[in-house]
């Protein structure tokens, strides 16, 4: 490239879209996650095994019934400006992010906390909210319900702490631009050029400053993956994600194509409520000739796995420490004849059958995929299926609005657990339309208990009834595509989307390339 | 009777408005002309570009709206319904410029029985056809020109096609506005000499307005001379020409150049025509006139009644010769 | 004068009600707001939100508030981006895209009027030709391709200059250079045909026939002339340049005012898209304004009273 | 006296997309120092291509020089280039148009243009030309010259403006002017004004001047000769008197035909009649001869050649022909 | 020389003069011919309205086609333009391409025309008042940035080949609107309207007989113009995600799909933006040329 030899000290990760602010309470999307984690810290961290490591926190104990966590903070924190860092910053932090006054869409995040929720409804006040910071190192949080990976929780964004004088003087803008802005993490902030550039370096008040090798971080942004993937190429940036699908196979040639496990699943969901759909049969004649391997070889690529159930591997059955998905295997097979008669048993023939349109919204990918289920139906079951696209907002308010059939949707975890996936068609106002008191009920228990055993097995239980009623066709299993020089190294990827950067730096010897 | 009596017309242009559209700046073009026209007559009518003497003629075929004045047909006003139908079929317009009077995309034939078409006189299309062709005859252009389009003809020829437009309804009287001061003198002369034998043969009046003072007393009865949208002088035609009364018509007679190499021009008139958005008070040609007195600046001369048929709106005109 | 303008600047304040009138109803015929996500959010934090931003009173009531601080120059708070306000946001991003906008002006119109004269001046020319067929090629090819084309050849074939950012002089030849093509395109070939229309007018010949030199003839007596069209054109140009272009801040990553334009509508940030409406609006007619004054200048025959046609 | 400008049989055609248009014929003209030489004829017979080709004004692309040679004070001028020529135009030679409308750039005050060509030929600087151009602008007669520097032309009636325009064509001394129609886009009175300007002018400067009208009034009245063009050819010559009073060719007896006589009212106008041929298609033989009331067998075949009738009076017409005469007796 | 030369010339012998008759659309025609690059503009207009029509048509594959396995494949004997990323032939993409790029020309423009042509007409004719409310309507719609509007009423209708025709028709009518509005004006100010309203023509009669095949020449060059403008704007709004949807796909799809994949597989986005491209190159010619011929002005000069 022509911007000269990488800096050695410095990585270079280009983020994909401008931050909304830095604020780690307010903000919502990865993007801005993908910064604040190099600026705060939690009180726990996740490591490359996403697993939950003290960070903030030095050790914390729980109580037996799983429901009352007390943290202890390390000794001696400060903030990135020397003033000490307490568990009231905490507290304080915590019930902002709850304040209806505040309005945080981060609220419902925060939500297992006991009396969090009704503070959030103005039916309660703060003090009942179960944060309590007992000494300055010291926090004790009563939860509503033992969440079992309540401590993943602590390591996202939300549950960062913020700088409290800041936020009292300036409770819009502190967060909104790099001049005054005070963390905890690995960095602190010296840039940032709106929709153009940040620029972190190292915090020197970091307690654990020994695992930071870089001196800088650099985080160029554009929302264009073409753009994205011309700065690493020509050496502005080493690392982006999502490059654009029809450069995977010259990339991978270069050996710049990685993939990182990411929790999510990519799916078409029924509308129960609309014709024909509202018959099971039918839905799962739908489903029967979904032909998923020939979509993740050609159309969807990066390495994506075909889905045959909701959950997607990568998160521990707690129950049994496998995997939850090898443990529930598949739930959802292809077999067209099936489905033909399935059809036919519902009384329709593909030229009786009411109009069937799959709603999505514009984009490629969306596209593809779309068409190449149009052409499976039409080819396995004679249906002809039309198409809708809709930009994203109108689409999101379509399927909200259950104006619809059949949806492109996909979910991605917000904690590395199975519920973060079930839960969601126990929400009464669920995109499907769907509603099974059984499931329901399923998930209400496993929410409730804290024996590991019985939730596990309430959760692939609910998994089964959603299969059975055949309320979504599952179509893969997401991942993470990036591209980065091969020279960067130290980083890792959480399955939740976010790249940790902590630790990453430049190896250029280790790297003959 | 006169077939056509224009009293008192006076024509006042906007042109400027504001924002709002209520006019900011006017422009009388035509300001308190009398003006009558016998059946059978030729009035001409000169004047300096600008001075009014189209917006008289549009004005008074309804063209423009006037703005005040009344015109009487055979007696009667064009304001009534019947009688304004009746006008307007019967007096015609010929224009200037006959590049621009001609619908480019309209054959001849198009455009000769355009009048005829307006007032549904023709219904069948071979009779229309033979109409047309009779109108061409009439000023000798051949049948064959019916079906090409203006723009192949020469300026005389396209002046001869308006006129036979102008003929399509047989009209009594014909609005003749510079038909001749586009063409070459040979075609001048081919033009008026049909004007002419048509007014005998048909019993045409015409109002015929031009430049060329000599042309329009060759062929006028009588002739009326324009200053700045008013009315100067009016009078028969020989006797306005070698006798003017009025100091403008002497200028303006003076000023012709004669193709007479022997013959040596005197005095020419000084300045220029002020502008009509602001004419000059008291008589509008007091700036330019060489016998100017005080009286001229004050007071504004009316057309009066010299004798013999001659009006002159000049203080000083009733001394005759001795201005 | 004085009366002209302040009737001019009567109108601005009309034409400003007009287009946030019609840009607030259209707006809110959109479906989906601000806060709809793929994750959607549980009813009662979506209360908070909306209240927070008053997104739940009554649409006039939405619209009088927006009118009271719009008439105060306070465009809002942006939806998206909590910490910045509507003129925050165009207070950074305009001079970026003003800057990219001026360069491209600059090119635009110097290689423009050039390259017309020239052409115009070797008319039939292999010059000519070759001039014009460049012109044609750059207003029937579209920005995003030629960007595309620019940066395959000088950030990758040559990398001789930066693929994409905005950081400094060497940043802004390749998104200059995209945005230029199109103008430069058109102005070329506005000059070329309108100085050939002036050449052929008489007071041309009345200047060649004191003898004037050819080269005095272009630029003393046609060049003035023939440049009225293209100063007509150069008001709505500026404009466009000046508040960006999306494409090209799009794909060379510039932080300017362009890439809100588009986004700010896929984010229904209604304050942005309000704010960058009225600012885009104010500009067209304040430049305008302006070529209305600078017209007189270049043409006696027009005074600021008499409507200008075309 | 010294003959400043010899045109000998120019022949200038044009291309245009109908084909080749054949403007003028073996033009042949000369105009001695001092005196006013009249070109008359009726629209499109060739007499501004004459003159715009002997100023090199014609349009280079489009016009071909088929024959005849220009000579200005003893010196063949074809062959000069653009300079060269740009040094006699405007300063030995230069022109007023016909519509003083278009004739003036609109954009640019009266003042620059009468000074551009003061600094373009006489070197003076800006505040000599001011001065010098307040000068010739009182000459032409207008008043308060210095105000009338810094108006734009639209701010001036016709009549002024062509009187700016005289100025300018006076700005450096020319010795021969060429006045395209100058009043025809006038009204009378100040057609007067201007022609009398003219003739003062001449008189005054000792310039020749060559008055080009189709006005047979405006031509009696100002010029010491005349030539008579139809159809791109010149079909009679001769001293100003001579054309009047004996015209030769047919085709100026019918010209002076066509004019009404004052004193004989109702004296019905002959005229000529037909119209000018179209130059795309021009009749063989004598060019006038379809619409010439006299014509002869020999008129449709051969072009006649000029015939002297008395001094300096030439005419081009079969009519003339001494062996006519002789025929005749048989 | 002998007597016989110089009888009178019987009438008879005098040859008419004779001026071939020139019909006014040859005229135009010719001049159009003349101007090569206009005929140029004019064949590739043609051509490529034919290949929208029909090319499809003599193609193997259909635009919908998908050959997973052969996807991305370089142009070969099998596909002449290679395939997308779906394996789908681009040749017949591009030949579909044609047809929905130059439909949105095409309708937009009639569009836009019908608009702009009433609304511009009916301004002139009313004049006064009317025609003064009208044109500050115009005057306040020209000062929004368009483009917002094209974008915001694509989000709000559904994307689809007809909303995208209305979008663009509703947005760009204002050019048109003011060109007739001007031309009819100056129409009403010609002496031959003048004249037919002397030789008793109703309102009506000069609108039909003059004013309308007056104006044609104008708007036609306008609508000539305007055609790529659409083209172009549906490029600009597929670029951003706007265009027309799945599976059919306009030009401006094609090329801002290749535009993505441009580093990896040139040729998908040479093609359908040569096509793209060329097709603009026509219509420019062609509007240039049309307006040098249409223009009554310009008929004297030669080329
Ligand atoms: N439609 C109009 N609107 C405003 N002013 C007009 C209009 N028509 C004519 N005028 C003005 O009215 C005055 C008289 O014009 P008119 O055309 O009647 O003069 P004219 O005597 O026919 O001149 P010409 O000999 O040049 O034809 C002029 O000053 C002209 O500018
Ligand atoms: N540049 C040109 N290209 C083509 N034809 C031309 C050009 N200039 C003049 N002509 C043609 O040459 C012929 C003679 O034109 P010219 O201008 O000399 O006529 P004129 O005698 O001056 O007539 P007018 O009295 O109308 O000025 C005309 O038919 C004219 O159309
Ligand atoms: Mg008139
Ligand atoms: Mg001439």
């Amino acid at each position: 490239g022509c911007a000269g030899q990488p800096k050695t000290d410095t990585v270079s990760y280009a983020l994909e879209a401008e931050p909304a602010s830095l604020d780690p309470g307010m903000t919502t999307s990865l993007a801005e996650a993908n910064v604040q984690a190099e600026l705060f810290e939690g009180l726990t961290r996740l490591d490359q095994h996403n697993q939950p490591q003290p960070a903030l926190a030095e050790s914390w104990d729980i109580s037996p019934d799983g429901k009352v966590y007390t943290f202890h903070l390390r000794p001696h924190l400060t903030w990135s400006d020397g003033t000490p860092l307490t568990a009231q910053d905490f507290e304080y932090s915590w019930k902002r992010v709850v304040d209806p006054e505040v309005a945080s869409q981060n609220a419902y995040m925060l939500f297992p906390i006991e009396g969090a929720e009704a503070y959030n409804q103005k039916k309660a006040t703060a003090d009942t909210v179960g944060v309590k910071a007992l000494d300055d190192q010291t926090l004790q949080v009563r939860l509503k319900d033992p969440t079992v990976y309540f401590l993943t929780l602590t390591a996202l964004h939300c549950y960062y702490p913020v700088p409290r004088w800041l936020v009292e003087a300036k409770p819009d803008t502190w967060a909104s631009d790099a001049a005054g802005l005070v963390g905890c993490g690995p960095f602190v902030i010296t840039k940032w050029v709106h929709s153009s550039e940040i620029n972190v370096k190292r915090n020197p008040n970091y307690w654990d400053q020994a695992h930071v090798r870089s001196e800088r971080l650099e985080f160029p942004i554009s929302e264009s993956q073409a753009t994205r993937l011309r700065l690493v190429e020509s050496g502005q940036a080493n690392l982006m994600v999502e490059p654009p699908p029809a450069d995977q196979d010259r990339l991978e040639a270069l050996g710049l194509y990685r993939v990182a496990p990411y929790l999510g699943t990519y799916y078409y969901v029924f509308n129960v409520q609309k014709k024909p759909f509202d018959d099971v049969r039918i839905r799962r004649a739908f489903a029967l000739t979904m032909e998923r391997q020939g979509l993740v070889e050609h159309i969807v690529r990066a390495r994506k796995e075909a889905a045959y159930a909701w959950v997607p591997p990568g998160i521990t059955d707690t129950a049994t420490g496998k995997d939850f998905r090898a443990e529930g295997g598949p739930l959802q097979h292809e077999d067209a004849a099936k489905a033909r008669q399935l059809l036919q048993e519902a009384g329709y023939t593909p030229e009786t059958l009411p109009e069937v349109t799959i709603l999505f919204n514009t984009n490629e990918m969306h596209k593809a995929v779309a068409e190449a289920v149009q052409a499976m139906w039409q080819k396995n079951l004679g249906v002809h299926a039309g198409l809708t696209n809709q930009e994203s907002k109108v689409y999101l308010a379509s399927r909200m609005e259950g104006n619809f059939q059949v949806a492109r949707a996909s979910w991605v975890a917000d904690y590395a657990d199975p519920m973060t996936f079930l839960d969601v068609f126990a929400d009464a106002d669920n995109d499907a339309k769907y509603h099974n008191e059984d499931y329901n009920r399923l998930i209400r228990q496993a929410k409730e208990t804290s024996d590991q055993a019985v939730r596990m097995q309430y959760m692939h239980e609910a998994e089964k009834i959603l299969f059975d009623d055949c309320v979504i066709i599952p179509i893969y299993y997401t991942t993470q595509p990036y591209v980065a020089q091969p020279y960067v190294k130290g980083y890792h990827w959480s399955p939740l989307g976010l790249i940790d950067l902590k630790e990453a730096y430049i190896d250029k010897k280790g790297d003959t390339k | 009777m006169a077939l056509i009596d224009m009293q008192h017309v006076t024509k006042t242009f906007v042109v400027d408005r504001d924002w709002l559209g209520r006019p900011v700046r006017q422009l009388t073009a035509v300001h308190d002309v009398s003006l009558s026209l016998a059946a059978g007559e030729t009035v001409g009518l000169v004047g300096e570009s600008g001075c009014g003497k189209s917006t008289l003629a549009r004005t008074v075929l309804g063209l423009y709206p006037k703005t005040s004045g009344t015109i009487l047909y055979k007696g009667k006003s064009v304001d009534d319904e019947a009688t304004g139908r009746a006008f307007r079929r019967h007096v015609q317009m010929i224009f200037q410029d006959p590049y621009a009077s001609l619908d480019p995309r309209m054959t001849v034939e198009d455009i000769v029985a355009e009048p005829l078409r307006n007032y549904h006189l023709e219904r069948d299309k071979a009779d229309l056809r033979c109409r047309v062709t009779a109108l061409l005859e009439e000023v000798d252009m051949p049948a064959e020109a019916a079906q090409r389009y203006p723009h192949e003809f020469s300026g005389g020829q396209r002046q001869r096609i308006g006129i036979a437009r102008a003929l399509a309804l047989s009209p009594e009287c014909i609005f003749c506005d510079e038909p001749i001061s586009a063409l070459d003198v040979s075609v001048q002369v081919q033009i008026v000499n049909m004007l002419q034998r048509l007014q005998h043969e048909r019993g045409l009046s015409y109002l015929f307005i031009a430049h060329d003072l000599a042309m329009v007393h060759h062929l006028s009865q009588r002739i009326g001379v324009m200053y700045l949208g008013r009315l100067v002088e009016l009078g028969p035609s020989d006797a306005l020409y070698h006798d003017p009364r009025h100091p403008y018509t002497q200028a303006l007679i003076a000023a012709i150049p004669r193709p007479d190499p022997h013959y040596r021009r005197h005095d020419v008139l000084a300045g220029e025509v002020p502008s009509p958005l602001a004419p000059p008070p008291g008589c509008v040609f007091h700036p330019r006139c060489p016998y100017t007195q005080e009286r001229c600046r004050k007071e504004v001369p009316l057309l009066r009644d010299l004798g013999g048929g001659r009006l002159a709106a000049c203080h000083f005109a009733k001394r005759g010769d001795a201005v | 004068m004085f009366l002209y303008l302040i009737k001019r600047i009567a109108g601005v304040v009309v034409v400003l009600w007009a287009v946030i009138t019609i840009t607030f109803l259209l707006m809110h015929a959109i479906p989906g707001g601000p806060f709809t996500a793929e994750k959607k959010l549980p009813p009662a934090v979506l209360a908070n939100v909306e209240e927070r931003y008053h997104l739940n009173d009554p649409l006039l009531t939405q619209y009088g508030d927006y009118l009271e601080h719009a008439a105060v120059l306070d465009l809002g708070p942006s939806f998206k981006y909590p910490g910045q306000t509507v003129n925050d946001i165009i207070a950074e991003s305009m001079p970026v895209s003003a800057q990219l906008g001026l360069i491209s002006f600059c090119l635009a119109l110097s290689v423009g009027v050039t390259a017309g004269v020239l052409a115009a001046w070797r008319k039939n020319s292999c010059l000519d030709y070759s001039l014009m067929l460049v012109a044609t090629l750059g207003v029937s090819v579209p920005s995003f391709i030629i960007a595309a084309i620019l940066i395959q050849l000088f950030a990758f074939t040559w990398p001789v200059l930066p693929a994409a950012m905005w950081k400094g002089p060497a940043y802004a030849v390749l998104p200059a250079l995209a945005l230029a093509a199109h103008p430069t395109a058109f102005i070329m070939r506005l000059t070329r045909s309108s100085i050939l229309d002036t050449l052929s007018q008489d007071y041309i010949k009345t200047a060649r026939s004191r003898g004037v030199s050819t080269r005095s003839l272009l630029c003393h007596h046609a060049l003035r002339n023939a440049l009225l069209p293209v100063v007509s054109y150069l008001g709505p140009l500026a404009a466009s340049l000046l508040t960006g272009s999306f494409i090209v801040e799009s794909i060379f990553a510039i932080p300017g005012l362009g890439q809100h334009f588009v986004t700010s509508i896929y984010n229904r940030d209604y304050t942005v898209i309000l704010g960058i409406t009225i600012f885009y609006s104010f500009l067209i007619i304040f430049l305008n304004l302006l070529i209305d004054l600078i017209y007189p200048l270049l043409d006696p025959r027009i005074s600021l009273k008499t409507e200008r046609k075309g | 006296m010294a003959t400043l400008l010899d045109v000998q049989n120019l022949s200038i055609s044009f291309r245009t997309y109908r084909g080749i248009l054949a403007a003028t014929h073996d033009v042949t003209l000369h105009v001695d120092a001092g005196e006013t030489v009249g070109i008359v004829g009726e629209s499109g017979c060739g007499k501004s291509v004459t003159a715009h080709a002997v100023m090199r004004l014609l349009p280079a692309a489009t016009t071909i020089y088929s024959s005849g040679t220009i000579t200005w004070d003893g010196e063949a001028i074809q062959g000069y280039t653009e300079k060269e020529m740009n040094h006699l135009r405007g300063r030995e030679m230069a022109m007023v148009f016909q519509d003083p409308m278009t004739a003036l750039n609109p954009v640019l005050s009266i003042g620059s243009q009468i000074r551009e060509g003061l600094t373009l030929h006489q070197h003076l600087s800006r505040s000599d030309a001011d001065q010098e151009a307040a000068a010739l602008l009182r000459e032409v007669g207008i008043t308060s010259p210095e105000r009338r520097l810094h108006q734009y032309p639209h701010e001036l009636s016709g009549g002024m403006r062509q009187r700016c325009l005289i100025a300018m064509a006076l700005a450096c001394s020319p010795r021969l002017l060429f006045a395209d129609e100058p009043t025809t886009a006038l009204d009378v009175t100040t057609e007067a004004q201007v022609l009398q300007l003219l003739r003062s002018l001449q008189a005054e400067r000792q310039m020749a001047v060559v008055l080009i009208s189709h006005n047979l009034g405006v031509i009696a009245q100002m010029c010491r000769r005349v030539y008579v063009m139809y159809a791109g050819c010149v079909v009679e010559e001769g001293p100003v008197e001579a054309i009047f009073d004996e015209p030769a060719h047919p085709y100026t007896q019918g010209l002076l035909a066509s004019l009404p006589d004052p004193a004989h009212k109702d004296k019905i106008l002959t005229g000529i009649a037909g119209q000018a041929p179209d130059l795309f298609h021009m009749p063989t033989g004598c060019r006038f001869y379809p619409r010439c009331r006299q014509a002869m067998q020999i008129c449709k075949r051969q072009v006649p050649p000029y015939y002297t009738t008395g001094t300096g009076h030439r005419a081009a017409c079969w009519l003339l022909c001494p062996e006519r005469e002789e025929c005749a007796w048989h | 020389m002998d007597s016989r030369d110089f009888a009178p010339l019987r009438p008879q012998d005098r040859e008419a003069i004779y001026v071939p008759p020139q019909k006014l659309r040859e005229r135009g025609w010719r001049q159009m011919k003349k101007n090569r690059l206009a005929l140029w503009g004019l064949a590739i207009v043609i051509v490529m309205t034919v290949i929208a029509l029909f090319g499809p048509l003599f193609s193997s594959y259909s635009y919908a086609d998908q050959d997973l396995s052969m996807a991305n494949a370089w142009p070969s004997a099998a596909h002449w333009f290679g395939t997308d990323s779906l394996g789908r032939d681009l040749l017949v993409r591009v030949l579909y391409g044609a047809r929905v790029s130059l439909s949105i020309g095409f309708a937009a423009s009639l569009i836009n025309l019908f608009i702009g042509v009433l609304y511009g007409g009916f301004a002139a004719l009313a004049g006064g008042k009317t025609d003064r409310i009208m044109m500050h309507i115009v005057d306040v719609l020209y000062s929004i940035p368009m483009l917002l509007y094209v974008i915001l009423l694509m989000v709000v209708f559904k994307p689809g080949l007809l909303n995208i025709y209305l979008a663009l028709g509703i947005s760009y009518w204002l050019n048109m609107a003011r060109i007739v509005r001007g031309q009819i004006l100056s129409l009403k100010e010609q002496d031959y309207v003048m004249a037919a309203r002397s030789y008793g023509a109703s309102t009506w009669q000069i609108l039909w007989r003059h004013m309308i095949p007056n104006c044609v020449g104008p708007i036609i060059v306008t609508l000539t113009l305007s055609i790529p403008d659409a083209i172009f704007t549906e490029a600009f709004l597929s670029f951003i995600g706007l265009g027309v949807s799945a599976p059919m796909a306009s030009w401006g799809v094609l090329t801002s799909e290749g535009i993505n994949s441009m580093r990896s597989f040139p040729f998908q986005l040479i093609f359908p933006a040569a096509a793209l491209c060329l097709t603009m190159l026509g219509f420019m010619f062609l509007g240039d040329g049309l307006r040098d011929a249409l223009d009554p002005q310009n008929q004297k000069e030669a080329g």
